[in-house]
């Protein structure tokens, strides 16, 4: 129960400073690393559950589940950031906010 | 000793986190992220869960790290941003949100049971030894399938962004290196004996086609990091066959459940029909991975102009 | 075949008033709202006067000199207006009855302005004001009358408002509207504009008989001869009898010929309706008064129509040779049958007047009041006379016209022993002296005074104008100022009183402001913090909302 | 399900799908849009006609209902009121088509003008025939949207503008009686209009409710009808051409509004019950303000299509008026005056109109001497006007003959002032303009902007003739059994409000 | 029938992917006509037989996935399955115009996949599931907005994603709060086995506040104008239509299952219900004064997002059965009038866009000449935006008014109203400009007969669907699969 609770915790509060981060950077790619870290943050409360488990195994379906979600958030991540590159080479720039309001050309 | 082991990690996950988002340069930042990726696996360690672990050194801490430092290469520039303000008015909301779920964290039933003792009672039926290998293919398989098709769609979403036709255009390697492909060659055939070997444990123990398609992966993006030019002689249509050859193999796994008038998805009960998914799977993964970071616009011209303007 | 029409068309209801057969009159069940057509009450007389002036004016304009341009436009109208007076003669149900005034009452307009001089269209703007005054209260109390009968029918309306105690609202606005066309004192002032300004015949029938409607829907509306009203009889009276010294105190000071044969109509419009109050008064009187009435109107009628149609021969040079002192003359005939001259019609009336103002109440004093009044008439007549002679000829008039005219004197000459055959009961028999002498006197006293003291009583007349206010003087700064100024002025300025709230929200829509406000809002919202407080405090808020409601 | 029993839908559909073949006309095909048009409109007059024999004589009601599925249907029913309405739409829409097609010739954008000209109509004779509430609505709501292209057809700046006004209003109109609607379902289900005793079955403690739906709905009904404050878009819409505006003022949109008026209070509520919630006194008074503030306001107006309009603003009242008083005498006047109204303020729309394309003249002041150029326009002229001021035998007098019996009947005498004191306004502002046509000299000579044989094209002047003749003759014969007065007590005492 | 309307359009994305040129848009056309008719038959099945519940690979509930479809999913598939079909036809013309060939090879898988994967969140009953789908949607989705590769798109696309991905994230931890709390993650187990707690309360937080995200509701509605108006027409059609949906049908079935009245307390859905009525009035005063006709579009989509948020309120807090099944019809309604309206409104826009070559409303001249059709589209469509009748709109509107009314909340009622009115006022904005001609200005673009009439069509639908209310009551009130389990709805 403790070591879930101390996961538990950490996992709060590592998606609380993703979430910190993502709101509070402005640049594009920190803001892709804190997602990461939101991430993180879920994943590790999912797995401490099956951890907390009493049966001798730990918990498959959130180890699953995991796993599943450790590629799509690489496949995301992978897209942001591509998304990312793009715009700089375009705009120069590697910022949201002040997005341009007129049509070009 | 061991609350104080999951102590000292839960407390440097929390700090290294705190580093990553505070940090003021870019680079500092994703190196920590690397080790935060690293103490993350550690942390799965610590949890009984070998096969993240695995998953989360390949990709947290290697591929990410690598898409993450390939897209800085073009950000040098941008350092040393100050750091934006309303620090308090976005701390103060994050700070109570964590302790409101910090305070319902505390009301997990103790008898919390999970559906783990249910897997374990249905697993003879997979004919799969390994409980999250049978549930990643067996019982929520959808899941799985769909997961491929997560990563194929960000391939097709990064060759639209590219506004390129195939992966090969862009497949240029990286300046040869006579070092990286010494180094090349000795590590290569371990990370494929590596892959090889995970793919093949996961039928009964941690292991299975994720982990494999990732390592296989790294060993790609190595490959091409050292300059080697063997990723790009394969022939773009067998690179896109390849690609989508796990997601396929799943469909035509599920469609021909159709056919038996089954459940939708419903396998045949041979153990070969699953580990041919995972071949394909794990094989799509890697070269799925690849690709992401691969079709990543390297250095190209526009990238150099743009630095260019900047300087 | 117009102007043939105009003399034509009035012979039908000329010779249905002197066939003189009771016939039941005709329903016509799709028309109008059920109206019915044929002798009202009082219908043989009026329609005898009527079609008989309106024949006679139109076949004076048929003769007349054919050089007038606008002179189709002048006999649609005419036509018209005939129609409107012979019809309302001639309804027998309120309806039908305010339909052909109106009819008549807004085509006599066109007669009014005909000739479109400035003057012309003052008196025709006036009339018109008027005109429509009347109508508004007119249908107002024609409503009332008939919401409060059983019928729209004239045999149903009198005798319910003789029974109801409601009705007072209804007469003033019956009394006010008819008195308006009766040129009752008071409501008069349109009259001497109106009047003089249309070509002669126009002029002849406007005021011979288009007046008369009013009276006759008073006759119609009120209950008179059955129910006694002693207020409205007094109202009726003694504004009757004003109106008669008025009119001739307020003629005197005038120049021209037409002008003061208008004010004399107010003059005579006055008697009568001093006669028709009499009857409101006493319900018992109306027997008496009433063919006093009729004779008066006969009179009235023929006279006014031959001394408007004779002022216009009077002005023509071409007409026959040596006219003047022929015309002269012969107008005098229609002067004196108006003062009440021995052997005419008006003498016969006016005995017969004085016969009933003798069995009512105040007798004395209306007995004294009546014998000065003809004393005035002939005071105006003379002053008529004297303006006749003097006027320059300027028009032109055929012989035709002429002989239309000497028609009508000898018809007024003969109307004594028509009236002597046909009021049988109460003839009048002139051997008797003193009755000669006291219809006589009276129009002696007024020539001796014209012919002495004729400035004094020029003077007079002029100061006693200035009692009442000059109303179509009012009328006309009233309509100045309603046109020129308060239309320009806020109030009733053109585009105010719109109320487009439309313009007001798309002002506050579109505002500049309001715009850029929303537009740095909408930016706000989209900034990464903001947004980052809103997630954070959203989760904070529905979990505790969730958690409260537990 | 034989003809006779699709008969109202066939009516709908007469313009309706003759408005939508005509978008698809090419701008040239003159003749073949004409046709169509003439087509459409003889149709419906000829089945209006058939139905009203079939209503009147054989005493046979149409009706025709879908399901809608949502608690209520689709109800489409030819009763007496309908009839009114749409023997007045058909027939109008016959005159002022011909009218529009003279008005419109070589202008551009035909097609479409026609095509919701046709819908314009389409929705009238399904408001017309609507028979409950939502019904109504629907058709209500339709009329508004093919109204507008209608009065931005000119294109200009200004025209767009009043476009956007009279949008503004009769959206907020609109969802102003749809939430009356609405409520009024939610309380009482779904209403059709024969069922008019429902309200009355609720109890006590809905009276207040009720009240405010009533508001909310005769709010709503009310920018149709240019109530006073409402009205403000109806002056603005003058911009249209003449033939719109002719069709908004005397056939269309106003006289939804006050139809809807009529309809709420005879058949939703019932006049009884709305007379017994005290609703009525103040809905009378609200038109009593509006008539005289509208005469007012078109005394002072100098473009003759804005007089035109207020007088509009305040002879529509007349209808909500009439429909306020508890009389039956009321009643036949607001229903009569719905024909009557329409048949005159049309045909001086038509003038205005042929003063305008003719001579190019749009102000009451260069309206002088007009008379003598154009006789035939200045007499309907006339004849409408002095219709509208209430001078016997003109339609207008029978109509406001009735309402005021009717007001004397039902213990409101006040009224009488009111119609009075309009009466007078009505002349102060009509009879300069005659005067002016007939009895002044003109001040300059007029350039004609379109020769033609006669003093106008025929298509301009056959209609105005044909109004006002039928204005004159409808006074003139109100008695008979088969006039626009007959067919309304024949109305009034089908729905059982007249003796 | 469900598995189909999901293989059929992966298949399709992956042979699209596979060939090159115009083999490609006969896959792309062939897969959208056969997607269109197994949701059509799927409809008619459900509708005829009632909800059913597929378990994927054998498994039963807590172990395995389900599919479940009943009439709530049958409608989002009828309403995919339509748009779905005419945007794929009027992609085929739009993406062969020359400056846009190139885009057509991205386009298709990509839109396949979408379409799958909608299609498979309205059959999802397991929360995880829900997760990835959601994934699969953003990416695909925020690829899409990508598209045109115009700077401000991009930009445009990647807020999008990231707020998807942060409202995923919020999602994902939501899932293991409820996993923590019951230990199963198939939905109807998870709302028959609790009954409330913090656990659940901090799930129900967070997971709607990620899905609002997504849905674009009032905070969080400044991704969708950008993204939406920079895509090219047939992607901004998806996105406004059926994108935002996916998300919001989440929401829906995870509040009517999971949370029901136990956790969903009525003070959240009222806060619910007053996000979506600022959300309405907001959205609808934006696109009033926007100049881009692409962007006043996409603003009318947050403003009628709103609406359908009024339902939360209504259905959780008023006690009347009928009326709770009236509200809830309603915006189930609003969803599906509102995906056709405005997905024809955006392919009419691309057509304007197309034909006179700008993008701003005020310099478009001569529409109705020379675009009959697509005026008339506009206004269709823009009709049943407004809700006037007999549109779909006016039936959705009607219900909602109805039900707040009878619920006493009469706050909410300023939504209808005030919405009604401001739409008008920008639907009127967009078709006065019809009205404007400008004989100077010739024709530039030319708008080929299937774009035209694909537009046209989903207009004509979106008033359509009014006529068919019946059915669609029917399918939400009898053959909705919660009801059987036990649900809030009875």
């Amino acid at each position: 129960m403790t070591t879930l609770l101390i996961y538990a915790f950490t996992s709060i509060i590592l998606f609380s400073i993703g979430l910190f981060g993502l709101v509070s950077h402005p640049n594009l790619i920190r803001k892709i690393v804190s997602l990461n870290i939101m991430g993180g943050g879920a994943f590790l409360f999912l797995i401490s559950l099956a951890y907390h488990g009493r049966s001798p195994d730990i918990d498959p379906v959130p180890q699953a589940m995991v796993l599943t979600g450790i590629v799509v958030t690489i496949s995301a991540t992978a897209f942001a950031l591509c998304l990312t590159r793009r715009i700089r080479e375009k705009t120069g720039q590697c910022l949201l906010e002040h997005c341009p309001d007129k049509p070009e050309t | 000793m061991g609350l104080i082991f999951d102590l000292i990690i839960g407390l440097s996950l929390a700090g290294v986190a705190w580093r990553i988002v505070r940090v003021r340069e870019h680079f500092q930042a994703i190196v920590l992220f690397i080790t935060f990726g690293l103490l993350l696996s550690l942390a799965w360690t610590r949890l009984k869960s070998p096969d993240i672990a695995i998953a989360e050194a390949a990709v947290g801490a290697g591929l990410a790290g690598v898409l993450l430092m390939d897209a800085l290469g073009t950000l040098s520039s941008t350092r040393n941003q100050p750091l934006p303000g309303r620090f308090l008015q976005l701390f103060i909301p994050c700070l109570f949100l964590a302790g409101l779920m910090a305070y319902t964290i505390l009301f997990i039933p103790a008898d919390f049971q999970g559906l783990g003792p249910m897997v374990s009672e249905a697993l003879p039926d997979t004919h799969l030894e390994y409980p999250v290998t049978a549930v990643l293919l067996d019982f929520r398989g959808y899941d799985t399938w769909l997961e491929l098709g997560v990563l194929l769609v960000a391939v097709l979403g990064v060759l639209c962004v590219r506004q390129a036709g195939t992966i090969k255009g862009s497949m240029l390697p990286a300046p040869a290196e006579p070092v990286g492909r010494w180094i090349i060659k000795l590590l290569l055939p371990l990370m494929v004996l590596i892959g090889g070997y995970l793919l093949w444990l996961g039928a009964f123990a941690p292991g299975g086609a994720f982990q494999a398609g990732v390592v296989l992966a790294s060993g790609g993006v190595m490959l091409w990091q050292a300059g080697h030019p063997s990723l790009a002689l394969l022939h773009h249509v067998w690179w896109k066959i390849l690609m989508i050859s796990g997601f396929v193999f799943f469909l035509i796994l599920a469609s021909s459940s159709l056919l038996y008038n089954q459940q939708f998805m419903t396998h045949p009960e041979a153990k070969m029909w699953i580990l041919g998914v995972e071949y394909a799977a794990t094989l799509s993964i890697a070269i799925c991975l690849i690709s992401l970071v691969l079709a990543s616009p390297a250095r190209n011209q526009g990238d150099q102009r743009a630095r260019k303007t900047e300087s | 075949m117009g102007r043939g029409l105009m003399a034509l068309a009035p012979l039908p209801a000329l010779f249905l008033a002197i066939k003189e057969d009771p016939s039941p009159g005709i329903e016509l069940g799709d028309f109008l709202l059920k109206s019915s057509l044929g002798f009202g009450p009082f219908g043989s007389t009026f329609l005898l006067i009527t079609s008989l002036t309106w024949f006679i004016s139109g076949l004076y304009w048929t003769l007349g000199p054919q050089n007038n341009a606008k002179s189709r436009s002048f006999c649609v109208f005419f036509l018209l207006t005939m129609c409107g007076n012979i019809g309302l003669v001639a309804a027998r149900d309120a309806i039908s009855f305010y339909t052909f005034f109106a009819v008549m009452t807004f085509c006599a307009f066109s007669l009014i302005v005909h000739t479109g001089k400035d003057l012309a269209r003052r008196a025709g703007r006036i009339y018109l004001i008027m005109a429509v005054v009347g109508e508004g209260l007119l249908i107002a109390g024609v409503m009332m009358a008939v919401f409060f009968s059983p019928s729209h029918y004239f045999t149903d309306i009198a005798p319910a408002l003789a029974r109801l105690p409601e009705t007072h609202f209804v007469f003033l606005t019956l009394f006010a509207g008819f008195g308006i066309k009766a040129g009752l004192l008071l409501l008069h002032f349109w009259l001497p504009l109106a009047h003089p300004v249309a070509p002669t015949p126009a002029s002849a029938v406007l005021s011979a008989a288009m007046i008369k409607a009013g009276l006759l829907g008073w006759m119609n509306f009120f209950p008179v001869g059955i129910a006694s009203f002693g207020s409205w009889g007094s109202v009726f009276a003694v504004l009757g009898l004003g109106g008669a010294f008025f009119g001739v105190m307020a003629g005197l000071s005038e120049k021209d010929p037409k002008v003061i044969l208008a004010y004399s109509s107010i003059s005579q419009m006055g008697l009568m309706a001093f006669c028709f109050g009499l009857g409101i008064i006493d319900e018992s009187l109306w027997i008496m008064a009433a063919p006093a009435m009729y004779l008066l109107i006969f009179n009235h009628a023929l006279s006014k129509s031959a001394l408007f149609l004779g002022t216009a021969l009077a002005r023509s040079d071409r007409a026959w040779p040596r006219k003047d002192v022929l015309i002269i003359i012969m107008l005098a005939v229609p002067a004196l049958a108006l003062a009440g001259a021995p052997f005419t019609g008006g003498a016969q009336a006016k005995l017969l007047l004085k016969e009933a103002a003798v069995s009512g109440p105040l007798n004395e004093t209306f007995l004294f009041f009546l014998t000065i009044s003809s004393v005035f008439t002939t005071l105006l007549m003379t002053h008529f006379m004297k303006q006749v002679i003097s006027i320059k000829k300027k028009s032109e008039s055929s012989l035709g016209q002429a002989m239309v005219w000497l028609m009508l004197i000898i018809t007024i000459l003969t109307l004594p022993l028509i009236s002597h055959l046909l009021y049988q009961e109460n003839r009048i028999t002139w051997t008797d002296s003193g009755l000669l002498f006291s219809s006589a006197w009276p129009v002696i006293a007024g020539l001796i005074i014209y012919l002495f003291l004729r400035r004094q009583v020029e003077r007079m007349s002029a100061m006693f104008r200035q009692i009442l206010p000059d109303a179509a003087l009012i009328m006309d700064k009233l309509w100045y100022h309603s046109n020129a100024r308060i239309r320009q002025h806020g109030f009733l300025e053109s585009s105010w009183g719109q109320m487009n709230f439309a313009r007001f929200s798309e002002r506050l829509l579109q505002r500049e402001s309001t715009q850029r406000i929303s537009r740095e809002l909408e930016l706000r919202l989209s900034a990464w913090s903001v947004f980052g407080i809103f997630f954070m405090l959203l989760i904070i808020i529905f979990s505790l909302f969730a958690l409260w409601g537990m | 399900m034989n003809l006779n029993f699709w008969l109202p839908v066939l009516m709908l559909s007469s313009s309706f799908f003759t408005g939508l073949i005509i978008f698809f006309l090419k701008e040239t095909s003159t003749r073949l849009r004409t046709a169509l048009n003439l087509t459409g409109a003889v149709f419906k007059v000829v089945a209006v006609h058939y139905m009203a024999y079939r209503l009147l004589v054989l005493d046979h009601i149409h009706q025709v209902s879908f399901s809608m599925g949502l608690g209520f249907d689709f109800v489409l029913r030819v009763d007496f009121l309908s009839l009114m309405f749409l023997a007045l739409s058909s027939n109008l829409w016959l005159v002022t088509t011909l009218y529009a097609v003279g008005y419109l010739e070589g202008s551009p954008n035909r097609s479409r003008f026609f095509g919701f000209f046709s819908l314009c109509v389409t929705a009238c004779t399904g408001i017309a025939m609507a028979g409950n509430l939502i019904s109504f609505f629907i058709f209500y709501e339709f009329l508004t949207l093919v109204t507008y292209p209608l009065v931005v057809h000119r294109e200009t700046k200004v025209a767009l503008e009043a476009g956007r006004t009279y949008l503004w209003y009769t959206i907020l109109g609109g969802v102003l009686l749809f939430l009356g609607v609405v409520w009024l379902q939610v309380i009482a289900g779904p209403l059709e209009f024969v069922d008019t005793g429902a309200l009355e079955a609720l109890g006590p403690d809905q009276h207040n409710i009720l009240r405010v739906i009533f508001l909310i709905l005769i709010m709503g009904l009310g920018v149709k009808a240019a109530l006073v404050p409402l009205h403000g878009w109806l002056p603005v819409a003058m911009v249209a051409p003449a033939p719109v505006s002719a069709l908004l003022h005397a056939v269309a949109v106003v006289k939804a509004g006050a139809f809807g008026i009529v309809r709420v209070i005879f058949d939703v509520f019932g006049r009884d019950f709305a007379g017994f919630l005290g609703l009525l006194g103040p809905l009378a008074v609200a038109a009593s303000i509006t008539i005289i503030f509208g005469s007012l306001r078109a005394l002072s107006q100098s473009d003759l299509k804005k007089r035109l309009a207020y007088s509009t603003v305040s002879q529509v009242s007349y209808i909500t008026l009439g429909a306020a008083v508890i009389a039956s005498f009321s009643t036949v006047g607001a229903i009569v005056h719905l024909v009557h109204q329409g048949i005159m303020k049309i045909t001086l729309f038509f003038c205005a109109g042929n003063f305008a394309e003719t001579l190019g003249l749009h102000n009451v002041r260069d309206l002088r001497g007009v008379g003598r150029r154009m006789p035939i326009t200045a007499i309907t002229f006339t004849v409408a006007a002095f219709g509208m001021i209430g001078v016997p035998p003109l339609a207008g007098f029978v109509s406001k003959w009735y309402l005021g019996l009717g007001s004397l009947d039902g213990g409101s005498g006040w009224i009488i002032g009111i119609l009075v004191a309009s009466s007078l306004l009505n002349a102060a502002y009509f009879l300069p303009v005659i005067n002016a046509l007939w009895f002044e000299t003109p001040a300059k000579e007029w350039k004609t902007l379109r020769p033609s044989r006669f003093e106008t094209p025929w298509m301009l002047l056959v209609p105005p003739i044909f109004t006002a003749g039928t204005a004159l003759l409808a006074g003139l014969f109100a008695e008979w059994t088969w006039s626009p007065l007959g067919l309304a007590r024949q109305i009034a005492f089908g729905m059982g409000v007249y003796p | 029938m469900p598995e189909l309307l999901i293989l059929v359009p992966f298949t399709g994305a992956l042979l699209c992917f596979l060939f090159p040129g115009h083999i490609r848009d006969v896959i792309g056309l062939l897969c959208a006509v056969l997607t269109f008719v197994a949701s059509i038959i799927l409809t008619g099945n459900i509708y005829q037989n009632g909800p059913i519940r597929l378990n994927l690979g054998g498994w039963k509930e807590p172990l395995g996935i389900g599919m479940c479809v009943d009439g709530l999913s049958v409608l989002f598939i009828f309403l995919t399955g339509i748009v779905g079909l005419l945007v794929s036809l009027y992609s085929v013309s739009f993406f062969s115009k020359a400056n846009n060939q190139s885009l057509a090879k991205h386009f298709w898988p990509l839109w396949l996949f979408l379409w799958g994967s909608l299609n498979s969140i309205f059959f999802v009953s397991d929360i995880f599931n829900a997760y990835v789908v959601m994934e699969l949607i953003s990416i695909s989705a925020a690829a899409l907005a990508a598209l045109s590769g115009t700077n401000a798109s991009l930009i445009a696309a990647l807020r999008y994603f990231l707020l998807a991905m942060a409202g995923s994230m919020a999602f994902l931890l939501g899932v293991g709060f409820l996993y923590a709390q019951t230990g199963t993650l198939d939905m109807y187990l998870l709302g028959a086995v609790t009954d409330g707690g913090p656990l659940m309360a901090m799930a129900l937080g967070l997971m709607t506040v990620g899905l609002i995200m997504k849905t674009a509701l009032f905070p969080f509605h400044f991704w969708l104008p950008p993204a939406h108006g920079e895509a090219p027409a047939p992607v901004s059609a998806v996105l406004s239509a059926l994108v935002i949906k996916g998300s919001f049908y989440l929401l829906l079935r995870i509040w009517c299952t999971v949370f029901q009245d136990t956790t969903a307390s009525p003070q959240t859905a009222t806060l619910l219900g007053l996000l979506g009525l600022t959300g309405v009035i907001w959205g609808s005063y934006q696109a009033i004064i926007q100049n881009r006709l692409k962007l006043i579009i996409a603003y009318s989509s947050v403003g009628q997002v709103g609406y359908l948020f009024l339902l939360f309120p209504l259905v959780f807090i008023t006690l009347d059965p009928a009326w709770k099944i009236e509200a809830w019809t309603a915006c189930v309604f609003q969803t599906i009038s509102h995906g056709l309206a405005k997905a024809a409104l955006f392919l009419a826009a691309g057509n304007l866009i197309h034909a006179t070559g700008t993008e701003n409303l005020k310099s478009m001249r001569n529409i109705a000449d020379r675009l009959p059709m697509t005026t008339f589209t506009l206004a269709l469509a823009g009709v049943s935006l407004m809700g006037l009748p007999p549109s779909g709109g006016f039936v959705a509107k009607w219900m909602l008014l109805q039900s707040i009314l009878a619920s006493g909340q009469w706050w909410l009622a300023a939504a209808p109203i005030l919405g009604g009115l401001l739409t008008a006022a920008y639907i009127f904005r967009i078709l006065s400009q019809a009205f404007v001609s400008d004989d100077q200005i010739s024709c530039c673009g030319h708008v080929s007969f299937v774009m035209e009439k694909s537009a046209l069509l989903l207009a004509i639908f979106s008033i359509l669907i009014g006529f068919r209310s019946k059915e669609v009551i029917f399918l939400l009130s009898e053959q909705v699969y919660f009801v059987i389990q036990g649900g809030i709805i009875p």
